[in-house]
C-alpha cells in the first residue's frame, strides 16, 4: 500500500486534470466530474481532487528519465492481438512488436512523425520508398520473374545464430507450410536458391511488380532463426513457441510473453546495426482495449505514450497539456462502403454511382474525424496513384439517389453492416444510416464480427446490402488494395478476400491482372489506375476518407519515426529523450 | 394452539381491578395451605410470581385486541398454578408477560405489574429481566421440537442454560433422560418428543429456578408420555420445590396436575381455588359449563353432549357487562350491570360472578346442568358372522346405485392393510412402516373409532379407505358412494380463495341441475350443520374455527356418502366446540344413515362417538370390540395404558418409554418393549386378534365380539 | 453424509455433461466459420478444405460431439480463431486473475452482507439507516459504480489502481502454485505483491460484489428477523442469554442457510458482473478475455470461457450445498 | 399506492414516442451546425448529445422503452413458463415432478447470465435474441418457487377434500392449487425486475443486445465509455438510467411485496 501510494503521491501534486480546459463547442462545466460525482454519488471526497486549474505538468510518465542506465517503456496495445509471430499476425496493434524483433529482408523507408499541436492531419502524398534490410542490395531481372538479393553478413538472430541465405530460405519455405493469412504474398514464388550464405535468389512463376512490396510490408516473410524453429517446432512449425518468444534479428527480442495480457521486450545485445542503440531497455506492452483507461493511466503515469486509438476529445485535451505532445501520423487507413450489387435496390450501376454521390463524406469527416481525417478522392489510399487518377469523387448530391430510390417499387428495407472491431467504423455508419433514411431505405444497421465478414466473400449468404469498413492495404502496391478489396473473388485464387460483398467487375480484374505483370512501372501505374476507375465506375466500393492516426508521447520524447505503410507502429530502437 | 396468544379480552373501558379483591390476607392464607403441605418448609413467605392490575393490549391491524385485563394472580413457593382457559382467554399472554418475553413488534400496551421474586418484568432494564430469567426462571414451550435450536446439540443446549457439563448431564437425569451422556450429543430431531420435552424441561431446570412456566408443555404428545411428563412435573415440585405456573386448555391435565387452579375468561379470572375445591364444585358458571361439556369416559352414552350456548368471546369488542353474560344459561338482570369483579368465596376461593350462592342453584344453572338431551338414534345394524369375509358380491370401491348402502351390507372392508412411507431417498431401504397388516370392516350405518397414538397407522388407515392412500398390499372395498372425509385441521381442509359456496357447489358439479337449484342445495347444506345462509359468499378465513369445520362436514354429508371419514376432527377445537362439533356428526349420522370411522387418540371422545372402538399400535390393530366394552375392560395392555394415561383421574405413567418409532418395530408383539406384563413369548410371536374363547377372527368380524391380539387375553378372561 | 456428497457431485457431473452438449450445439449453430476465422480472409481453397479436415468438420455430427467431448476431458477446449493457440492455455492464463477476483468479491459481498443483514435486522435505530442504504445500492449497474470508481478513487483522488492486476513497477511478480497473486506474493514471501495486488483487486471486486451483497444481505435479514420470532429463539432469550448471543449462537447459524442458497445463486450474477467489471477495469481475466472474444466470433474462446465459469459455478453451488448440510444437520438424511 | 409505479412507468414507456424531443436515430442539427458532444442543457439537450450529434435524452428515453418492455417481456415469459412448469410438476408430483424438476435444476444450477452471453454470442447479438436467451434462463427460477408454493400447498388437507369431492385434475390444479401461487409469483417477478433490467444492461453492454443504433441503455453506455474521460455524460447517462428505473422498479417491488403481504 504504502510504496503504491508513494508512486502515485508524486505524481499527485503535479496531477493534471484534463477534462478541465474549456472546450468552446461543449461548454463543459469546468468541473464537470465534481458535479456530477456530487451529485450522483454524493460523496464529498472530490473535494480533495482537482480543484484547481488546469495546466499542471503530467507525469513524466515513464519515470526514468536520463541519468539512469536502465530505461523502461510502457506502452499498451488496444486489442487482444494475435500471436506476434510473422507469419501468422495480420493485424493492426501488434506491429510495433514484430517491426521492432523481426526483420525482413527490404523495409520501408522511415519517416519522423510531426508534432503539430492542432494535430492538422496530412495524408501521404506519395509512395515510401522501399530500402534495404537484412539484404544490402538487390537486383530484378528484366522479366521480373527472377529477384537476386545481396544479404548482410554479421547479422546474428537473438539466440545467436547467424543469419544467412539459407536461414531465410527455411522462412520462406515456413510461411507457405504455416499457411497463415499472409501466406499468399509468397504464392507466385516458384522456387528459391541460395548460392552462397550471402545470395537469395527468388523465382516467381509469373511477373509481380508488387513483390517488393511484399518484401517491405509488415506482413511480409521475416527473418526467423531456423535453430529455434527446429528446436520448438513442434507439429506446428513453432506456431505455439512463437506466441510467447521470438525468433527475429530485430533491435528487440521477447523476454516475456503472456498473450492477451503482457509482453516484455527487451533491447537486443548483439543488433547487427552499430547505428541503432536502443535507449529504452525494456518495452513492458499492456493489452488495454478501453481507450479511457490508457488515457487515464497515461495521466497517472503508468503508460508512457499512447500509441493510436485516441478520440478526438481526448487528443484536443492533450494538446493543451504542454507535458504531452500529441503527434499526427499519416496512415493508409481507408474507410470505405461496400455496395452489395445482389441488393435489389443497388442491381444498376446508375443507383450505385447516385448512392456514391449521396453520402455525404465531408459529414462524416467534420463529425467523426475531425482534424484526423480528409475526404477521400482516389479508390486507392492515399498517396498509392499520383494525385487525379483512379478518382472516386462525386459532387455531394443526395437527390439523384433520393430520385431512384423512390422509382423503386422492390424492398426498400435493407441492412448497412459494420465491422464491430473497428470502434470507428459504429459511428459511420449510424451517421450514414440517416442519410439513407433521409432518402427514402429503411435501414437496419447492424454489426458483423471479423470471422463472420471474412466467410461472405466465398458464402454471401446473410451478407448485409452495405458494409462500412476500414482497411488499411498489406503493401503499399496499389495492386495490393485493389486486389484484395475488388477483384472478384475466386475459388481457385486469393483475390477478393476483403471484397466482401462478392461484387464482380470483369473488366477491372482484367486490367489489374495485365497492371500487375507489366513490368514497365510507368506502364503498370497506367494501368492499375485505370482499373481503379473501372472499379469506382462500378460503384460498389465507395471509399470515404484518408484517415491518420494520433500519438501522445511525452514532450521530452523524441526519434518519433515510423513507416507510413504500417500501422500503429512507431520505431521503439528510435525512442529517445531530447537531446 | 400457537402461542403467544394473545387472547380475549373484552372489558377494555372497564375500570375494574382486581388487585384490591386479592388482599394479602388471602394469599397468606393459601402459602399458608401450601407450605404445610410442603413439609412446612417455607421460608421465603412472598409469592414467587405474582400479578398486579395486568392488563395486556395488542394492536392486530387497526383492531386492538384486549388479551388480559387486570389480572391479578400469584404463584407461591412449591405450587403449581394452573392457568386455564379456551384459547382467546389470555393465558399464554400472562406465561410470556411474566418472562418479559412479549412480543416486540408491534409492541403490546402493558399497564400494572408482573413481579418475579420482587422483579417487574415489564418496567425494569432489560438487563435485570434477563438476570431473573437465569436465576429464577424456566420456561417450557408447548411444541419441544420447534422450542429447541435445531442446530445445536441438545446438550450444548443444556450446558448453555447449565453452565458446566456435570451439571447439565445431572439435570438431564434429573428430567428422566436415560442415557443422557449420550444422549447430549443428539440433535434435537434425533430425540423423540417426549425426550424433546424433558430436554426442555431440564433446560427450565437449570439454575434451581424458583419458578418454571410450562405454556401447554404436554397438547403436542401424546397420552402416554403426557401422563409421563405431568408425573415428572409433580415429582420435580415435591423433589426441587420448583413452583409452576401450568398453561393449558386441557382441564383434566390441570385437574391432573395443579395444585391450584385458575379459571380464565375474556382476558379475565373467572375463579380461582384450589384445584380440588375448583373441579368438584365449580362456581362461576362458565367453570361449570367447561366441566360439563368436558367428554369423558364415564359420561352417559348415545346422548348429545352437553354444549356451551352461543360464541366464544371476541376479545376485539368492549363490553360493558360480564363477558360471559351472552352464554350464561344463569344469567339475571344484575349481570348486566357493569363487569362483575371478583370476590372471596371461601378463604382461598375467588369468583366473578355477582350471582350469589342461594341464587346459585337456581333455574338457570340447572338448565346447562340437567339439559334434556337428545338420545341419538342408533343406527340399525345386523351381525351376520355367516358372510365370508371374502364375500365376492363385495364391489371394489364401486359405486352403488342407489347412493345408500343398505343397513345389512358391509360397507367398508380392508384386509391385511400394508403400506410403508420411504425415509429420504428410495433407495434407502429405510422407511416408515405405517400400516403392517390391518383389516377393518365397518357395517353400514355403523361407527367406528380408531384409537392409537401418534405413529400407529390410524391415519394412514383413515386415508387408504378414502383412496387418498394407496396400499402397498392388502385391499379396500368399499360399497356405495364414494367416501368423505372431514380433516383434523378444518382451516387447511377448506380452500382459502373460494367462497362458501363455491365449495360446497363442487360437490354437485356431476350433477346437472340449475345455478338456481344448486344454490338452493347449498343453502340447505348450511342449514343442515346450522350455519346460517349468510355465510354463502364469505371465504373460509371469515369463518370461526367450530365454524369451518362444521362447514368441512357440510361438505362432505352434502352427497351423503357411504361412510364418513373423520381424521380427529375435533382435536384442534376448544372443548366447548369439541362438544358441538361431536353432537353434530352424531345427529347427521343418525339422519343419514350414513357409516362413521373416526380417528382420535382421545379414549373418551372415541367412547361417546363410536359403537365400535378399535385400538391400533404400530400399524396393527391390536383390541377391537363395542366401544363401552373396551373402555371399562380393556383386553390388550395397551389398551389399559391408554386408559390409565387419559388425565384428570389422578393416576401417572401407567406405562414407561414412549410410542416406538414405525421405522423399526420391535418383532413379534410389537408392544412388548414396553408391556408390563411382557414374557419371553411375547417378543417371538406375533399374536392375531382372538376372541375371549381364542377363536382368531382377525378384525373381519364386526360386531359385539371384543377382539384382542394379546397372548395373555384368553388366560386373563379366564381368570377374571 | 458420504452418500449426500456422493449424490451432489453426480449431480453436478451430469449438469456439466449436458452443458458440453449445449456448447457443442451452439458451435454448430453460431455463425462462425472456423475456417475462415482461422485462416483469414486470403485463404487458398485448399488451405480452406486442409483445415476444414484438420478441424474434423467433415467428419459426422456424433462422432465430432464425442471428439469434442473426448478433448474436454483432457481439457482441451479447441483452438482459438483469434489466438490461434489452445483456448486451454488462454484460459490457463486468465482463470486464476478471474478466480481472485471472484473469490474476494464473494468475500467482499459476504461480509458487506453479514454487516447488512446483522446491521439491519436488530431493532437498534441504525436498522431503518442500513435497509435504507440497501433499497439504491441494490439498483446501481455494476458498470456505473465502476465509472464512479474509476473517477473518484483513481482519477480524483489517486488512492486506487483503475487497471490490471499488479503494478508494472512490481518486478518479476511471482507466477505460481496458486495463481493468486495476493496468495503467491507470501507464499514467494513478497508481500509488495500481496499488497499491492489487493490493492488493485480493491475496487473491481468491491463494484462486483455490491449487487450480490445486498441481495444477500436481504436474505440475511429477513432470515435472521424470522428466525428471532422463532420459538427455540424465545426459549434461549428465556434461558436469559444475552440477546447478543441469542443472535450469534442461535440465531444467526439458523438463519445463514437461506444466505447461503442466495450467495450460491448470486455467484451466476457476479459471474456475469465479473465479465463486465474485467472490461472495465482491464482485469486479465477470462471475463476479459470473453469481452475480445465476442466482437471477433471466437467461439472456441467463448465456449471455453462459458464452460470453464459454468463448471466452477456448478463446483461451487455443490460446495455451498454439502456446507448447509454441514451447517444444519436436518438436512443431511 | 406504491406498486402503481409499475403501470405509470409503462405508460411513459409507451409515450415515448411522443415524450422523446428527438428522432434517437437521427443526429441533431443546431444553427452553429455541429452538434456532437454537446454538453448536457445547452443548445436544447436534456442529456447532451453524442458523438453524431443525437439527443442523448431522447436515447435514453428510448432506451428506458426497451429496456422496460424487454424485462416485461422476460419476467412475463418466465411467469408463464416458468408457472406452468411449476404448477405441472407441483400438481403431478411423482416421475413428472422429478423429471421437471431435475431438467429446472440442471438449469438453475448453471450460471444464467453466463450461458445468455454464450447463446446470444453464437446466434449472433440481436434484441431478439438476447430476448430469447435471457427468457431460458430466467424461467427456472419462477418453476421452482411455483412448484415449492403448489408443493406446499398440495400438502395441505384442502386438496385432498377436492379430490375425495371428485374434481378433475386440471380444475385441482387450476383452482385449488394455482391461485394459492399467485401471490408469490407476483411478489417475486415484481422483486425480480430490478435485476432483469441490470443484467440484461450488462449484456447490452457487452454488445449482445439490440445492435446500433438501436438505442439500447446499456449499449449507449459501453459506447460512451471510450468518451468517459472528455464527454461522460454519453456513458454515464443511460447507467444512471437504469439506475433510476431499477430502483423504481425496486420500491415498486417492496409495495407489491407488501400489498399481498408477503416477507
Amino acid at each position: 500500500m504504502r510504496k503504491y501510494g508513494g508512486i502515485i503521491q508524486k505524481n499527485r501534486g503535479t496531477s493534471h486534470c484534463f477534462g478541465e480546459q474549456n472546450r468552446a463547442k461543449s461548454h463543459v462545466p469546468s468541473n464537470w466530474r465534481s458535479v456530477a460525482s456530487f451529485a450522483l454519488v454524493g460523496i464529498a471526497l472530490m473535494a480533495s481532487a482537482c480543484s484547481n486549474g488546469s495546466g499542471g505538468s503530467s507525469g513524466n510518465s515513464s519515470a526514468t528519465i536520463p541519468g539512469s542506465t536502465s530505461h523502461t517503456l510502457n506502452i499498451a496495445f488496444t486489442e487482444d492481438t494475435q500471436p506476434l509471430d510473422p507469419d501468422v499476425y495480420y493485424a493492426g496493434s501488434g506491429n510495433i512488436a514484430i517491426q521492432a524483433m523481426y526483420e525482413g529482408l527490404v523495409q520501408y523507408v522511415k519517416q519522423p512523425l510531426t508534432y503539430t499541436k492542432d494535430a492538422t492531419f496530412t495524408p501521404p502524398s506519395s509512395r515510401t520508398q522501399i530500402i534495404p534490410d537484412l539484404a544490402s542490395s538487390w537486383t530484378t531481372s528484366p522479366d521480373g520473374l527472377t529477384y537476386t538479393f545481396t544479404l548482410r553478413t554479421g547479422v546474428t538472430f537473438h539466440d545467436g545464430t547467424p543469419f544467412n541465405s539459407e536461414a531465410m530460405k527455411e522462412d520462406f519455405t515456413r510461411r507457405t507450410e504455416v499457411n497463415g493469412g499472409p501466406a499468399y504474398m509468397l504464392a507466385d514464388v516458384s522456387s528459391v536458391d541460395t548460392p552462397d550464405p550471402q545470395t537469395f535468389v527468388v523465382h516467381l512463376s509469373k511477373a509481380n511488380n508488387a513483390f517488393m512490396d511484399y518484401l517491405a510490408s509488415t506482413y511480409g516473410p521475416k527473418a526467423i532463426s531456423p535453430a529455434v524453429l527446429n528446436a520448438h517446432g513442434g507439429n506446428d512449425f513453432a506456431q505455439k513457441y512463437l506466441t510467447t518468444h521470438d525468433g527475429g534479428t530485430g533491435p528487440y527480442m521477447m523476454t516475456k510473453g503472456v498473450s492477451g495480457q503482457e509482453y516484455v521486450l527487451s533491447s537486443y545485445s548483439g543488433y547487427w546495426d552499430p547505428t541503432v542503440k536502443p535507449w529504452y531497455s525494456t518495452v513492458n506492452i499492456h493489452i488495454i482495449p478501453d481507450i479511457g483507461t490508457q488515457q487515464l493511466e497515461l495521466e497517472k503515469g503508468q503508460l508512457s505514450m499512447i500509441l493510436n486509438g485516441l478520440t478526438t476529445q481526448a487528443i484536443q485535451s492533450f494538446n493543451s497539456n504542454s507535458s504531452l505532445h500529441t503527434y499526427s501520423v499519416p496512415t493508409l487507413v481507408t474507410p470505405a462502403v461496400w455496395v452489395n450489387p445482389s441488393t435489389p435496390v443497388f442491381s444498376s450501376k446508375k443507383v450505385r454511382q447516385d448512392f456514391d454521390a449521396a453520402i455525404d463524406k465531408k459529414t462524416i469527416v467534420d463529425d467523426i474525424f475531425p482534424g484526423r481525417a480528409v475526404v477521400a478522392n482516389q479508390i486507392f489510399p492515399s498517396g498509392e496513384l499520383p494525385a487525379g487518377s483512379a478518382m472516386q469523387d462525386p459532387t455531394y448530391d443526395p437527390s439523384k439517389f433520393a430520385k431512384d430510390v423512390s422509382a423503386f417499387s422492390g424492398s426498400k428495407a435493407i441492412i448497412l453492416g459494420y465491422d464491430q472491431a473497428d470502434p470507428a467504423d459504429l459511428p459511420v455508419a449510424d451517421l450514414m444510416q440517416t442519410e439513407l433514411a433521409a432518402a427514402g431505405l429503411q435501414v437496419t444497421v447492424k454489426g458483423y464480427t471479423d470471422t463472420v465478414l471474412y466467410g461472405f466473400p466465398t458464402n454471401p449468404k446473410g451478407a448485409p446490402d452495405l458494409l462500412v469498413d476500414s482497411n488499411w492495404p498489406d503493401a503499399q502496391a496499389p495492386d495490393t488494395w485493389a486486389r484484395i478489396v475488388m477483384y472478384t473473388p475466386s475459388p481457385t485464387g486469393v483475390a477478393g478476400g476483403l471484397n466482401y460483398l462478392g461484387c464482380s467487375d470483369p473488366a477491372g480484374d482484367s486490367l489489374l491482372d495485365q497492371a500487375l505483370a507489366a513490368t514497365d512501372p510507368s506502364q503498370a501505374q497506367t494501368l492499375v489506375a485505370q482499373a481503379g476507375e473501372e472499379y469506382a465506375s462500378y460503384g460498389c466500393w465507395d471509399v470515404i476518407a484518408y484517415r491518420g492516426d494520433t500519438v501522445v508521447a511525452p514532450s521530452w520524447m523524441s526519434g518519433l519515426v515510423h513507416q507510413v505503410p504500417i500501422p500503429d507502429a512507431v520505431v521503439l530502437a528510435d525512442l529517445k529523450p531530447v537531446g | 394452539m400457537a402461542a403467544p396468544d394473545p387472547g380475549i379480552g373484552t372489558l377494555a373501558g372497564n375500570e375494574m381491578t382486581m388487585s384490591e379483591t386479592s388482599p394479602p390476607e388471602s394469599r397468606q392464607g393459601i402459602r399458608d395451605q401450601v407450605d404445610g403441605r410442603l413439609h412446612g418448609s417455607g421460608s421465603g413467605l412472598d409469592a414467587v410470581a405474582s400479578t398486579e392490575d395486568l392488563s395486556i393490549t395488542f394492536a392486530r391491524g387497526r383492531q386492538r385486541i384486549h388479551a388480559l385485563q387486570g389480572v391479578s394472580i400469584a404463584v407461591q413457593p412449591g405450587e403449581i398454578v394452573a392457568l386455564v382457559g379456551e384459547s382467546g382467554s389470555g393465558k399464554s399472554a400472562l406465561g410470556l408477560c411474566l418472562l418479559g418475553l412479549l412480543p416486540t413488534r408491534p409492541a403490546p400496551e402493558v399497564a400494572g405489574t408482573a413481579t418475579i421474586c420482587g422483579v417487574d418484568m415489564l418496567t425494569s432494564p432489560e438487563s435485570e429481566k434477563r438476570a431473573i430469567r437465569r436465576s429464577r426462571l424456566g420456561a417450557v414451550f408447548q411444541d419441544p421440537m420447534t422450542s429447541l435450536n435445531p442446530t445445536m446439540r441438545v446438550g450444548a443446549q443444556v450446558i448453555e442454560a447449565a453452565g458446566s457439563e456435570d451439571e447439565a448431564l445431572s439435570l438431564l437425569e434429573a428430567a428422566g433422560i436415560p442415557h443422557a451422556r449420550t444422549r447430549m450429543r443428539s440433535y434435537p430431531h434425533e430425540l423423540s418428543g417426549g425426550l424433546r420435552q424433558r430436554v426442555m424441561i431440564a433446560m427450565a431446570l437449570a439454575g434451581e429456578p424458583s419458578l418454571v412456566i410450562a405454556d401447554e408443555p404436554t397438547t403436542a404428545l401424546d397420552v402416554t408420555v403426557q401422563a409421563q411428563i405431568l408425573e415428572l412435573i409433580r415429582e420435580l415440585r415435591e423433589t426441587k420445590r420448583t413452583s409452576f405456573l401450568f398453561v393449558t386448555h386441557d382441564l383434566a391435565v390441570a385437574q391432573q396436575v395443579a395444585d391450584r387452579v385458575v379459571v380464565m375468561y375474556g382476558g379475565r379470572v373467572a375463579e380461582s381455588g384450589p384445584a380440588g375445591a375448583v373441579f368438584d364444585s365449580p362456581y362461576h358458571p362458565y367453570s361449570a359449563g367447561l366441566l360439563d361439556t368436558r367428554i369423558t369416559l364415564d359420561g352417559p352414552l348415545a346422548v348429545e353432549l352437553p354444549t356451551l350456548a352461543g360464541d366464544p368471546v371476541d376479545n376485539s369488542v368492549v363490553f360493558s357487562s360480564c363477558p360471559y353474560l351472552p352464554r350464561c344459561p344463569s344469567a339475571q338482570a344484575r349481570c348486566e350491570d357493569g363487569v362483575p369483579e371478583l370476590r372471596q368465596l371461601d378463604a382461598d376461593r375467588w369468583v366473578a360472578c355477582p350471582i350469589s350462592a342461594d341464587e346459585y342453584s337456581g333455574p338457570g344453572l340447572v338448565s346447562i346442568r340437567s339439559k334434556a338431551r337428545r338420545a341419538f338414534q342408533p343406527a340399525p345394524r345386523t351381525l351376520d358372522l355367516t358372510e365370508s369375509p371374502d364375500s365376492p358380491e363385495i364391489q371394489l370401491r364401486g359405486e352403488a346405485s342407489d347412493g345408500k348402502a343398505s343397513s345389512h351390507q358391509v360397507v367398508v372392508t380392508v384386509n391385511d392393510a400394508e403400506k410403508s412411507f420411504p425415509l429420504g431417498r428410495r433407495d434407502s431401504g429405510r422407511a416408515v412402516l405405517a400400516l403392517r397388516g390391518a383389516s377393518l370392516r365397518v357395517m353400514a350405518g355403523e361407527s367406528v373409532a380408531i384409537v392409537g397414538e401418534s405413529g400407529s397407522g390410524k391415519t394412514t388407515l383413515l386415508r387408504a379407505i378414502s383412496g387418498l392412500t394407496p396400499l402397498d398390499s392388502g385391499s379396500v372395498q368399499i360399497e356405495g358412494r364414494s367416501p368423505q372425509m372431514v380433516f383434523q385441521d378444518a382451516g387447511s381442509s377448506l380452500t382459502p380463495w373460494m367462497t362458501v359456496g363455491d365449495i360446497l357447489g363442487e360437490r354437485l358439479r356431476k350433477e346437472r341441475m340449475s345455478r338456481h337449484a344448486r344454490r338452493a342445495r347449498v343453502i340447505e347444506a348450511l342449514r343442515s350443520v346450522e350455519l346460517s345462509a349468510g355465510v354463502v359468499d364469505a371465504k373460509p378465513h371469515q369463518l370461526s374455527g367450530g365454524q369451518r369445520q362444521r362447514l368441512a362436514i357440510a361438505r362432505a354429508v352434502m352427497v351423503p356418502p357411504s361412510v364418513l371419514l373423520c381424521d380427529e376432527p375435533t382435536s384442534a377445537l376448544d372443548v366447548s366446540m369439541a362438544s358441538t362439533v361431536v353432537n353434530l356428526l352424531g345427529r347427521l349420522r343418525s339422519d343419514l344413515g350414513i357409516a362413521m370411522v373416526f380417528v382420535t387418540h382421545d379414549l373418551a371422545v372415541a367412547r361417546t362417538v363410536a359403537d365400535r372402538l378399535c385400538v391400533m399400535y404400530l400399524g396393527r390393530v391390536v383390541e377391537e370390540g363395542p366401544a363401552d366394552l373396551v373402555c371399562s375392560n380393556p383386553g390388550h395392555p395397551y389398551s389399559i395404558a391408554l386408559l390409565e394415561s387419559v388425565p384428570g383421574r389422578g393416576r401417572f405413567s401407567p406405562v414407561s418409554g414412549e410410542p416406538p418409532n414405525p421405522v423399526n418395530p420391535p418383532a413379534g408383539c410389537s408392544f412388548h418393549p414396553r408391556c408390563p406384563q411382557a414374557e419371553a413369548a411375547c417378543s417371538a410371536t406375533s399374536p392375531c386378534l382372538k376372541t375371549g374363547q381364542g377363536e382368531e377372527m382377525s378384525g373381519l368380524h364386526p360386531g359385539d365380539h371384543h377382539l384382542v391380539a394379546c397372548i395373555h387375553w384368553g388366560g386373563r378372561l379366564g381368570s377374571s | 453424509m458420504t452418500s449426500f456428497v456422493v449424490k451432489r457431485v453426480g449431480a453436478a457431473l451430469g449438469i456439466v455433461v449436458v452443458l458440453t452438449f449445449v456448447m457443442f450445439f451452439l458451435q454448430r449453430i453460431s455463425h462462425t466459420d472456423p475456417v475462415h476465422a482461422m485462416l483469414g480472409a486470403g485463404a487458398s481453397p485448399a488451405a480452406v478444405r486442409a483445415e476444414a479436415h484438420r478441424l474434423g468438420l467433415d467428419r459426422p455430427l456424433v462422432d465430432q460431439y464425442f471428439s469434442y467431448l473426448k478433448g474436454l476431458t483432457h481439457l482441451d477446449f479447441g483452438t482459438s480463431y483469434r489466438l490461434r493457440e489452445p483456448v486451454s492455455t488462454a484460459l490457463a492464463t486468465y482463470f486464476p486473475a478471474t478466480m481472485e477476483l471472484t473469490a474476494y468479491s464473494l468475500l467482499f459481498a459476504l461480509v458487506i452482507a453479514l454487516i447488512l443483514g446483522v446491521g439491519g435486522a436488530g431493532k437498534w435505530k441504525g436498522a431503518g439507516v442500513f435497509r435504507a442504504i440497501m433499497l439504491p445500492a441494490a439498483c446501481i449497474p455494476p458498470f456505473l459504480l465502476a465509472m464512479f470508481g474509476k473517477i473518484v478513487f483513481y482519477e480524483h483522488l489517486n488512492l486506487l489502481p483503475a487497471a490490471g492486476r499488479i503494478s508494472s513497477s512490481v518486478a518479476n511478480p511471482p507466477t505460481g502454485p496458486t495463481g493468486f497473486l495476493t496468495i503467491d506474493g507470501l507464499i514467494a514471501g513478497k508481500p509488495n505483491v500481496t499488497i499491492d495486488a489487493f490493492i488493485h483487486l480493491l475496487l473491481p471486486a468491491l463494484c462486483i460484489a455490491l449487487i450480490p451483497a445486498i441481495s444477500i444481505g436481504r436474505i440475511l435479514r429477513s432470515s435472521i428477523e424470522q428466525t428471532m420470532q422463532m420459538d427455540h429463539v424465545r426459549t434461549a432469550r428465556a434461558k436469559g442469554l444475552k440477546e447478543r448471543s441469542v443472535l450469534l449462537k442461535h440465531a444467526l447459524r439458523n438463519s445463514v442457510g437461506p444466505a447461503l442458497s442466495m450467495a450460491g445463486l448470486q455467484l451466476g450474477l457476479m459471474f456475469a458482473g465479473v465479465v463486465v467489471i474485467e472490461i472495465m477495469f482491464n482485469w486479465p481475466g477470462v471475463g476479459w478475455f470473453l469481452a475480445q472474444s465476442i466482437p471477433q466470433g471466437d467461439f472456441p474462446a467463448i465456449a471455453g470461457v462459458t464452460l470453464v465459469l459454468s463448471i466452477t459455478y456448478v463446483a461451487i453451488n455443490a460446495a455451498v450445498d454439502v456446507l448447509q448440510a454441514v451447517a444444519d444437520p436436518r438436512i443431511r438424511v | 399506492m406504491v406498486a402503481s409505479v409499475f403501470p405509470a412507468i409503462t405508460l411513459v414507456a409507451l409515450l415515448v414516442p411522443i415524450l422523446a424531443p428527438d428522432n434517437p436515430l437521427i443526429p441533431v442539427t443546431t444553427s452553429s451546425g455541429m452538434s456532437s458532444f454537446v454538453a448536457p442543457g445547452h443548445h436544447g439537450f436534456l442529456l447532451g448529445s453524442d458523438l453524431i450529434g443525437r439527443d442523448v435524452f431522447s436515447r435514453v428515453l428510448y432506451g428506458i422503452r426497451t429496456s422496460w418492455f424487454s424485462a416485461i417481456g422476460v419476467i412475463a415469459s418466465g411467469m408463464i413458463i416458468g408457472g406452468a412448469v411449476g404448477l405441472v410438476a407441483g400438481a403431478s408430483g411423482g416421475l413428472v415432478d422429478s423429471i421437471l424438476m431435475r431438467i429446472t435444476d440442471a438449469f438453475l444450477a448453471l450460471p444464467g447470465p453466463v450461458i445468455a452471453i454464450c447463446v446470444v454470442a453464437a446466434m449472433g447479438p440481436s434484441l431478439f435474441h438476447t430476448l430469447v436467451a435471457v427468457a431460458v434462463v430466467w424461467w427456472p427460477f419462477y418453476a421452482r418457487i411455483v412448484r415449492g408454493e403448489i408443493r406446499a400447498l398440495a400438502g395441505r388437507t384442502h386438496v385432498d377434500a377436492a379430490r375425495l369431492a371428485g374434481v378433475s385434475r386440471f380444475r385441482l390444479a387450476t383452482r385449488h392449487l394455482l391461485p394459492g401461487a399467485v401471490p408469490a409469483i407476483v411478489v417475486t417477478a415484481s422483486l425480480d425486475v430490478a435485476n432483469l433490467l441490470i443484467t440484461m444492461a450488462g449484456l447490452s453492454f457487452l454488445g449482445l443486445g439490440a445492435p446500433e443504433p438501436a438505442p439500447e441503455l446499456g449499449a449507449m453506455a459501453a459506447q460512451g465509455m471510450q468518451f468517459l474521460l472528455t464527454d461522460w455524460w454519453v456513458a454515464v447517462m443511460p447507467g444512471m438510467a437504469i439506475f433510476a428505473l431499477a430502483l423504481l422498479s425496486n420500491i415498486a417491488g417492496d409495495g407489491v411485496r407488501k400489498l399481498w403481504g408477503r416477507s
